[in-house]
């Protein structure tokens, strides 16, 4: 049997947990009362609120602009009222600012309409991309006109869908590739169209038969543009969705430190952006909506919920039939990558792919001891540092001195603390270290 | 710079806040490597004890003849000639002794606490005071060496100077020439811990 | 970590079998001991107790498992001591001592003990007369370890005394042979081994570099390449101690650096050293390496940084 | 892996080193010889002899060098299989450590065209000065066997850095130092019986070397003398440095075993230095008890050290 | 510039005034010194002979250190032994050489004077120029040859072989019949607390006693040491047992192997070996110089 697609070093082999969603059909959830639209969506500058208190917006309303440096809008997700403009609590930090809004439950729901996007230019698709507000949804955020708009030294020759969905639990790429994978491999067409490229990779992990065949099947139906598309297998192994090791594992290819993939002449996108980039160049739909996986054994009922940015967890909770009594930790993101929620209050937004709510059994509480220098880290860790030195050194007190030892190339994927016979909560140490030799 | 202290101070100070061997950490090899019994301790603290006092002396004396460009030097050539004597005096009346600190006595030159001393007290100071202070440092080297050979030649050999004390040998190790680094590791951790202790209960 | 004592179980009840329950005794002061140490010092120093993680467990079998049957039974609370105290704590606990605590603790009986320690050797049982050498004195029972012979004596000395060469592998490797308390069963170390192998907990890279060296020189050497792995603690040495956490290296490549020194030493203490066993010390040789090894071998970077970082 | 291959070609030039005196051996009947345990001697032919003659002990006469009058007693002489090796069985244990003649007498004179063959066999003379430098490098360390040079060691070794310049700093200045010392100790303090200034004689040469040192480096490579330089005051006021000389005129060292003893022990230092800085650097990351922090904590571990350099004890090489 | 000739002119005077110190101590502690280690040595060798400061030795007893050199002319080598001449002058020494196989070569008169005789350089002189230029003269050992009124009473052998570690210096006494009467060990590095054991009484005195025959044989055994034997050999520390007692034990054990130290047999084989090969060498030899000693009536006053 000819070996799948993988990267070489290091990964890990979490319990994927995905049957809990895996067979449920994204289902779309009743608009909540409340909305609370960051106005920090992406990495880059923060969108400055275009509305103001007591203002009337539409559906699809941009309510926010970035004026100056990287940045791409933000929509009103309901029609309805400006309620406030405030500080609310974000997953990551403890609180951000944000536009509430109150809705509209009267307004009547917005109909998009399929327009033709093989007449525009790059510039005018690249414009369409940047008002429909799409960031990279399986990652950071980073404004998707902005990734598709390389340096011109840069000879971009690849694109490639991250489908990996790498991270235990989630599987909202995993549904939107089953059910909107016509829409995805036209949403790669207009992206092949902005970047001139001619070849296209989707990377797939290979517990994921079905969403492969159904990517296959409408990549062969698929013929509006020039250009192959083809979807790989990949070999089940985290971190598989981390761009560089994708990139390596598709193409052979290093990406050097802090360089962007653009470096090694690829463009990666996920496939749920992909989905998003048709929205808004085929029909027109800015990007306020979003599929979340919500799983765990604290939750009464798993689903894959097509939820607008915005909604409140404890919403979301209350739609589900709220937690079961096991219910140990609430984690946005992977249960590798994810932040612990301190509220049930968060709302989500245009990143967040899906909530956890643990039970007891599927953490891992113990407390952690020293280190005893096994050196597994070292072999599970996909960059090849070092993560068990970096953690000593920051209990010493000299997270300076750590630099050395390749901290800022730390992508936080979690393989360590995974593997770690300790139970230490390296990423944490990982993370303390890049703040503190930051300063 | 004339110090204030009296010669009593000055030798206190060598024995105890400025103990060559706990406090200044300088001549550790012999500390370590023939600190075995308390019987070697005082033959090398004799030499040492000979050495300072007539190098300080010396240095004291012609201080204020001594060019400041051929300063070092000239302590080294001091503390060489004292060095000589010495080993040349002990290896004539004492050989058995001479043997057993072997290479050690010649290498009280390079001992960097007496150069120290020299530096830093002598060149500045009289005479009486400079004797003090060779006085002080010489026995504290005497004394650090005595302690970590009474801990050895107890622990080691069951004896003091030679007497049986215990009347038996609870442990060869510490005979042992390495013994020497754990002792002193040891007892210093321990003087530290003393010093912690007394300071919390002089502050109440 | 408990795997680990578990997989040192079977060869003390082997040597149980071939040396009396006195070798029993002795591993149980030693863990005891050991433990004491851990829980004393901890309570001491005001730290949180740990002996609930077995590491203190592991270090008093290995202490017990490289020392002779026949030594006085309050002997290894002394190794303990160093061993446990002066070897990790002092070194700021677990994770932080330079040197394998428990072989540590046997360089300072060998230099406290030498008499104890290089002559307390039982002939082993055939009848499982296990209760055979509690009374008698241990002085008039004393025998030579086959490496001691070979030597000391040379190889027609060596087959005399234990026979020649196809029953004398299977009898080593069986573990019917004077020898430290838990070295001699070459079968149960190499399952116990294989076992921590297969479970993940052990990679082979030293365990294989160490014996395979050691086989590979004393060919050279013009000795019996599988004797000098069957006959001495390469076995024990290898699978149990030369690979513990804390003091070998971490990356691949300093592992097997690291375990070519193991097994070169070894031998050279062997054929020329003062000592008829020299992985004991071969082990605590290398291991002050390990850092330095890890330091010059490190994993390879996925990208590194060009010129440093700068952020 | 460029140290794989740099140390890939230090083993090369080693071995090479080590194989040139045998190869270099090559006169008249025998092609090598050698002490193989402690009762025998190995005789190698460059041709396979005759086994009624070279087979028999009457035709071999076997003394001590310094004990001419004294033929040691042989208990039987084996060739081997092809008949050009023979060894030589002795019924007392052999003084390995002193040089033997062998002398094979009423040989055939159609063999060499001698009747007598007289050889020396000895221990070679690359290999005890190679044993001086593995001695004083790692048997006899200087820090953890002998003890000497504590206060640097202790004081220098926090950083590797540090311990490296210091190391090398010290190699240089020792073997400049004892070559010198040697220099004078056989041509001027010997001949004149001024054995008894050998302490200021031989700290004068260090001083005087670090003082070259200092001078030449600063000249020549400010960049070096920038990094290395700081050591050098440290080097004078200590014990290592000036051991050398006395150990070498203790033992009537000559000019290569000097050499060989000064790198060994530079090389020692440097190397325990090292070791002990990055265990240190370990260390300073630990959670040791307050009152062992900093020195205490290092002397407990050179400690370990030294006794984990036990195993070398006893070990004798060539 | 001044400056620069301050501090020469300083820095000579500096060392002259050292040199004179160290100087003039060199002169008071040399003398000293070798007298001291005259005495120590001498003290060692009365003791081996079972002299102490509760037993003085006699004023009749005397020590005839005998020296021997190997001398090579050519290819050719023979043993010279510096041997006093009775009779006459006390300064009258000759070197007697003889072949390897015992035959007399020459004889070579020269004068030196005792003290002189006792420093190895000026003995050396000495030695080469009576033999004349041509041969190589080399220092091979020394034997101490003591008498009381002329009669030999015993021999004294310093000497050194390789031990477990280095080499391990002796002085051994032998009754004129080569019965080993004592043994000392002068210097050696073997391990403490096992090599190292070999200058305690119980290992060393069990040399004590052996008749020359049981030495030609003698071997290592590796069994503990009966409590009564090591009575006996520790009597002189402990003094529990009388001397007729410890005679009878030694007696008892004469012919017996030496007992090694518990773990350290290498030691125990080494001394053993070490002694015996001095005591055999030197029976082997010193019958041949007896033999030319009296064959060319050379006076000598053992």
């Amino acid at each position: 049997m000819k070996d799948l697609l993988t990267f070489p070093k290091g990964g890990v082999h979490p319990p994927a947990a995905k049957h809990l969603t895996a067979g449920l059909a994204i289902e779309v959830m009743p608009v909540a009362d409340e909305l609370d639209i960051f106005v920090g969506q992406h990495i880059g500058a923060p969108c400055t609120p275009t509305v103001a208190k007591g203002d009337s917006v539409a559906e699809g309303d941009v309510i926010g602009t970035v004026t100056k440096g990287l940045g791409t809008p933000i929509h009103a997700p309901v029609a309805g009222k400006v309620k406030a403009i405030g500080a609310v609590a974000h997953p990551m930090r403890v609180t951000a600012p944000a536009i509430t809004l109150q809705t509209d439950h009267e307004a009547p729901a917005r109909v998009y309409t399929r327009k033709d996007w093989a007449g525009l230019d790059r510039a005018a698709l690249l414009a369409a991309i940047n008002q429909g507000g799409i960031v990279g949804v399986g990652g950071a955020g980073f404004p998707t006109h902005a990734k598709l708009s390389p340096p011109p030294e840069a000879k971009i020759d690849t694109l490639i869908l991250n489908g990996a969905e790498c991270e235990p639990y989630i599987t909202a790429d995993h549904r939107q590739m089953l059910e909107h994978a016509a829409e995805i491999v036209e949403g790669a067409r207009i992206i092949m169209a902005v970047l001139g490229v001619s070849r296209c990779h989707i990377g797939i992990e290979a517990n994921k038969p079905d969403a492969i065949a159904a990517m296959q099947k409408a990549v062969r139906e698929n013929t509006v543009g020039a250009g192959t598309i083809t979807v790989d297998v990949l070999k089940v192994k985290y971190p598989q969705g981390s761009e560089k090791q994708l990139i390596q594992s598709i193409t052979g290819r290093k990406v050097p430190g802090f360089a962007l993939p653009s470096a090694v002449g690829v463009v990666v996108h996920n496939v749920s952006t992909t989905k998003a980039i048709f929205d808004a160049v085929v029909l027109g739909k800015p990007l306020y909506e979003k599929v979340v996986t919500i799983s765990g054994k604290g939750i009464r009922r798993p689903a894959n919920l097509l939820v607008r940015v915005g909604t409140r967890l404890n919403e979301i909770v209350a739609y589900l039939g709220g937690v079961t009594p096991e219910l140990a930790k609430i984690v946005f993101g992977g249960p590798m990558m994810g932040f612990a929620a301190s509220s049930l209050e968060i709302p989500v937004t245009k990143t967040t792919s899906s909530v956890l709510f643990l039970a007891e059994d599927e953490i891992d509480s113990t407390p952690h001891s020293q280190c005893i220098r096994c050196g597994w880290c070292l072999a599970a860790c996909p960059m090849g540092l070092e993560p068990k030195e970096i953690a000593i050194y920051v209990e010493a007190g000299r997270e300076k001195d750590t630099e050395p030892f390749g901290v800022f190339e730390c992508f936080e994927c979690g393989c360590c603390a995974y593997v770690c016979p300790a139970k230490r909560p390296l990423v944490q140490f990982i993370r303390l270290a890049k703040l503190r030799a930051r300063k | 710079m004339a110090t204030d202290k009296s010669n009593l101070q000055l030798v206190v100070n060598g024995i105890l806040n400025e103990n060559p061997i706990f406090r200044l950490v300088l001549s550790m090899c012999p500390a370590v490597g023939i600190s075995t019994t308390v019987m070697n301790g005082i033959m090398l603290g004799v030499a040492v004890l000979f050495v300072q006092v007539f190098s300080s002396c010396t240095i004291s004396l012609v201080k204020n003849w001594i060019h400041p460009r051929i300063r070092i030097p000239t302590y080294t050539l001091t503390i060489a000639t004292w060095v000589t004597v010495i080993d040349m005096v002990l290896a004539a009346y004492l050989p058995e002794a001479y043997a057993k600190m072997g290479i050690f006595v010649k290498l009280i030159v390079a001992f960097a606490i007496i150069t120290m001393r020299l530096e830093m007290f002598a060149s500045k100071e009289n005479l009486t005071h400079s004797f003090w202070d060779g006085v002080g440092m010489g026995l504290g080297f005497m004394v650090g060496m005595m302690a970590i050979g009474f801990v050895r030649e107890l622990l080691g050999l069951g004896t003091i100077l030679g007497y049986d004390v215990l009347g038996f040998r609870p442990l060869l190790f510490f005979i042992l020439p390495l013994a020497g680094f754990f002792c002193v590791g040891l007892m210093m951790g321990f003087f530290n811990y003393i010093e912690t202790r007394y300071k919390r209960v002089k502050q109440g | 970590m408990w795997t680990v004592v578990a997989c040192l179980v079977p060869p003390l009840v082997f040597s149980v079998f071939i040396f009396g329950i006195r070798t029993l005794i002795i591993t149980a002061v030693s863990v005891v001991s050991c433990v004491a140490v851990e829980a004393i010092t901890q309570k001491c120093l005001k730290r949180p107790v740990t002996v609930k993680d077995g590491s203190a467990v592991i270090t008093g079998m290995l202490l017990a498992f490289v020392i002779p049957p026949g030594v006085p039974l309050w002997l290894p609370i002394l190794g303990s001591v160093m061993a446990v105290y002066v070897g990790k704590h002092l070194l700021g606990g677990i994770g932080f001592n330079i040197f394998n605590p428990a072989l540590l603790g046997r360089a300072f009986l060998m230099a406290s003990f030498p008499v104890a320690m290089t002559s307390a050797w039982l002939p082993p049982l055939r009848d499982l007369a296990i209760f055979s050498y509690l009374g008698t004195p241990i002085d008039a029972l004393t025998t030579a370890t086959p490496l001691a012979v070979l030597k000391g004596q040379g190889m027609a000395a060596f087959t005399a005394q234990f026979g020649a060469a196809p029953n004398v592998y299977t009898d080593f490797f069986l573990g019917w042979r004077p020898g430290c308390i838990g070295e001699t069963s070459g079968l149960l170390l190499v399952l116990g081994g294989l076992y921590l192998l297969y479970r993940g907990y052990i990679t082979w890279h030293i365990p294989v570099t160490v014996l395979a060296t050691i086989a590979l020189l004393t060919r050279v050497a013009g000795g019996d390449p599988l004797l000098a792995v069957l006959a001495g603690g390469a076995l024990l040495g290898a699978f149990f101690m030369a690979n513990d956490y804390v003091t070998s290296p971490t990356s691949k490549m300093a592992q097997l650096i690291y375990g070519v020194g193991v097994g070169a030493l070894t031998v050279l203490i062997r054929l020329k050293g003062g000592y008829p066993e020299g992985i004991c010390y071969a082990i605590l040789l290398m291991n002050p390496l390990s850092p330095v090894l890890d330091r010059w071998f490190k994993p390879k970077r996925f990208a590194p940084l060009q010129g440093g970082a700068k952020k | 892996m460029h140290r794989l291959t740099m140390l890939m070609r230090a083993l090369a030039v080693l071995t090479l080193a080590l194989l040139l005196p045998v190869l270099a051996q090559a006169d008249g009947l025998i092609a090598g010889k050698s002490f193989g345990n402690d009762r025998e001697i190995v005789v190698t032919f460059k041709a396979p002899v005759d086994q009624a003659v070279f087979a028999d002990p009457a035709h071999y006469l076997v003394y001590e060098e310094s004990d001419p009058d004294i033929r040691l007693e042989l208990a039987d002489v084996r060739l081997d299989s092809t008949g050009k090796i023979a060894f030589l069985g002795f019924k007392e244990p052999l003084n390995t450590t002193r040089p033997h003649v062998v002398s094979m007498i009423d040989l055939p004179a159609a063999v060499t065209g001698r009747t007598v063959e007289t050889f020396r066999v000895a221990k070679p003379y690359l290999g005890y000065l190679l044993s001086i430098l593995v001695s004083a490098l790692l048997i006899n360390n200087f820090v953890f066997t002998k003890y000497l040079g504590l206060c640097v060691f202790f004081g220098t070794s926090k950083r590797r850095d540090t311990a490296k310049g210091m190391g090398v700093t010290f190699t240089i200045v020792m073997v400049v130092s004892a070559l010198m010392s040697w220099f004078f100790y056989q041509f001027v303090m010997k001949p004149h019986g001024l054995d008894f200034l050998q302490i200021v004689v031989f700290i004068g040469l260090v001083s005087l070397t670090v003082q070259a040192v200092d001078t030449i480096l600063r000249k020549v490579n400010p960049v070096l003398f920038n990094a290395f330089g700081v050591y050098l005051v440290l080097v004078i006021a200590n014990c290592v440095i000036i051991a050398v000389p006395l150990i070498m005129a203790n033992n009537e060292y000559n000019f290569l075993e000097t050499f060989m003893l000064a790198l060994g022990a530079g090389g020692g230092f440097l190397l325990a230095l090292y070791m002990m800085a990055s265990v240190r650097e370990r260390m300073e990351l630990a959670r040791v008890p307050k009152s062992f922090k900093g020195v205490p904590i290092a002397f407990i571990v050179a400690g370990q050290f030294a006794l984990a350099f036990l195993g070398f004890s006893g070990l004798s090489l060539f | 510039m001044k400056d620069i000739s301050t501090i020469i002119f300083r820095l000579t005077l500096t060392c002259l005034v050292a040199a004179l110190i160290m100087g003039g101590s060199f002169i008071v502690t040399n003398r000293a010194k070798q007298h001291n280690q005259q005495v120590n040595e001498q003290k060692v060798m009365l003791s081996l002979l079972g002299y102490s400061a509760a037993k003085p030795a006699p004023a009749s007893l005397a020590l005839h250190p005998v020296y021997r050199y190997l001398v090579t002319e050519q290819d050719v080598q023979t043993l010279g032994y510096l041997v006093p001449v009775a009779g006459g002058a006390t300064d009258a020494f000759a070197l007697v050489t003889i072949a390897l196989d015992g035959k007399f070569v020459a004889r070579h008169d020269l004068r030196l004077a005792p003290e002189k005789a006792e420093q190895a350089k000026e003995r050396l002189q000495a030695v080469q120029t009576a033999v004349g230029s041509g041969k190589t003269i080399q220092y091979a050992d020394q034997t101490i040859i003591v008498t009381d009124n002329g009669q030999r009473q015993a021999y004294l052998l310093p000497g050194e072989f390789p031990g477990f570690k280095t080499f391990v210096k002796v002085i051994l006494a032998l009754d004129p019949g080569f019965t080993v009467l004592g043994l000392e060990i002068m210097e050696h590095e073997e391990d403490p607390g096992l090599g190292g054991e070999i200058v305690q009484d119980y290992f060393k005195n069990q040399f004590r006693g052996k008749p020359y025959e049981a030495l030609k044989k003698l071997g290592v055994v590796k069994e503990p040491l009966p409590d009564e034997y090591r009575g006996a050999l520790e009597a002189g520390k402990t003094g529990r047992l009388g001397p007729e007692e410890v005679a009878r034990i030694q007696e008892q054990y004469k012919d017996h192997d030496i007992y090694a130290l518990t773990g350290a047999t290498i030691s125990s084989r080494s001394v053993t070996n070490g002694v015996k090969g001095i005591v055999k060498k030197f029976a082997y030899r010193i019958a041949f110089l007896d033999r030319v000693l009296a064959e060319q009536r050379i006076v000598v006053p053992f």
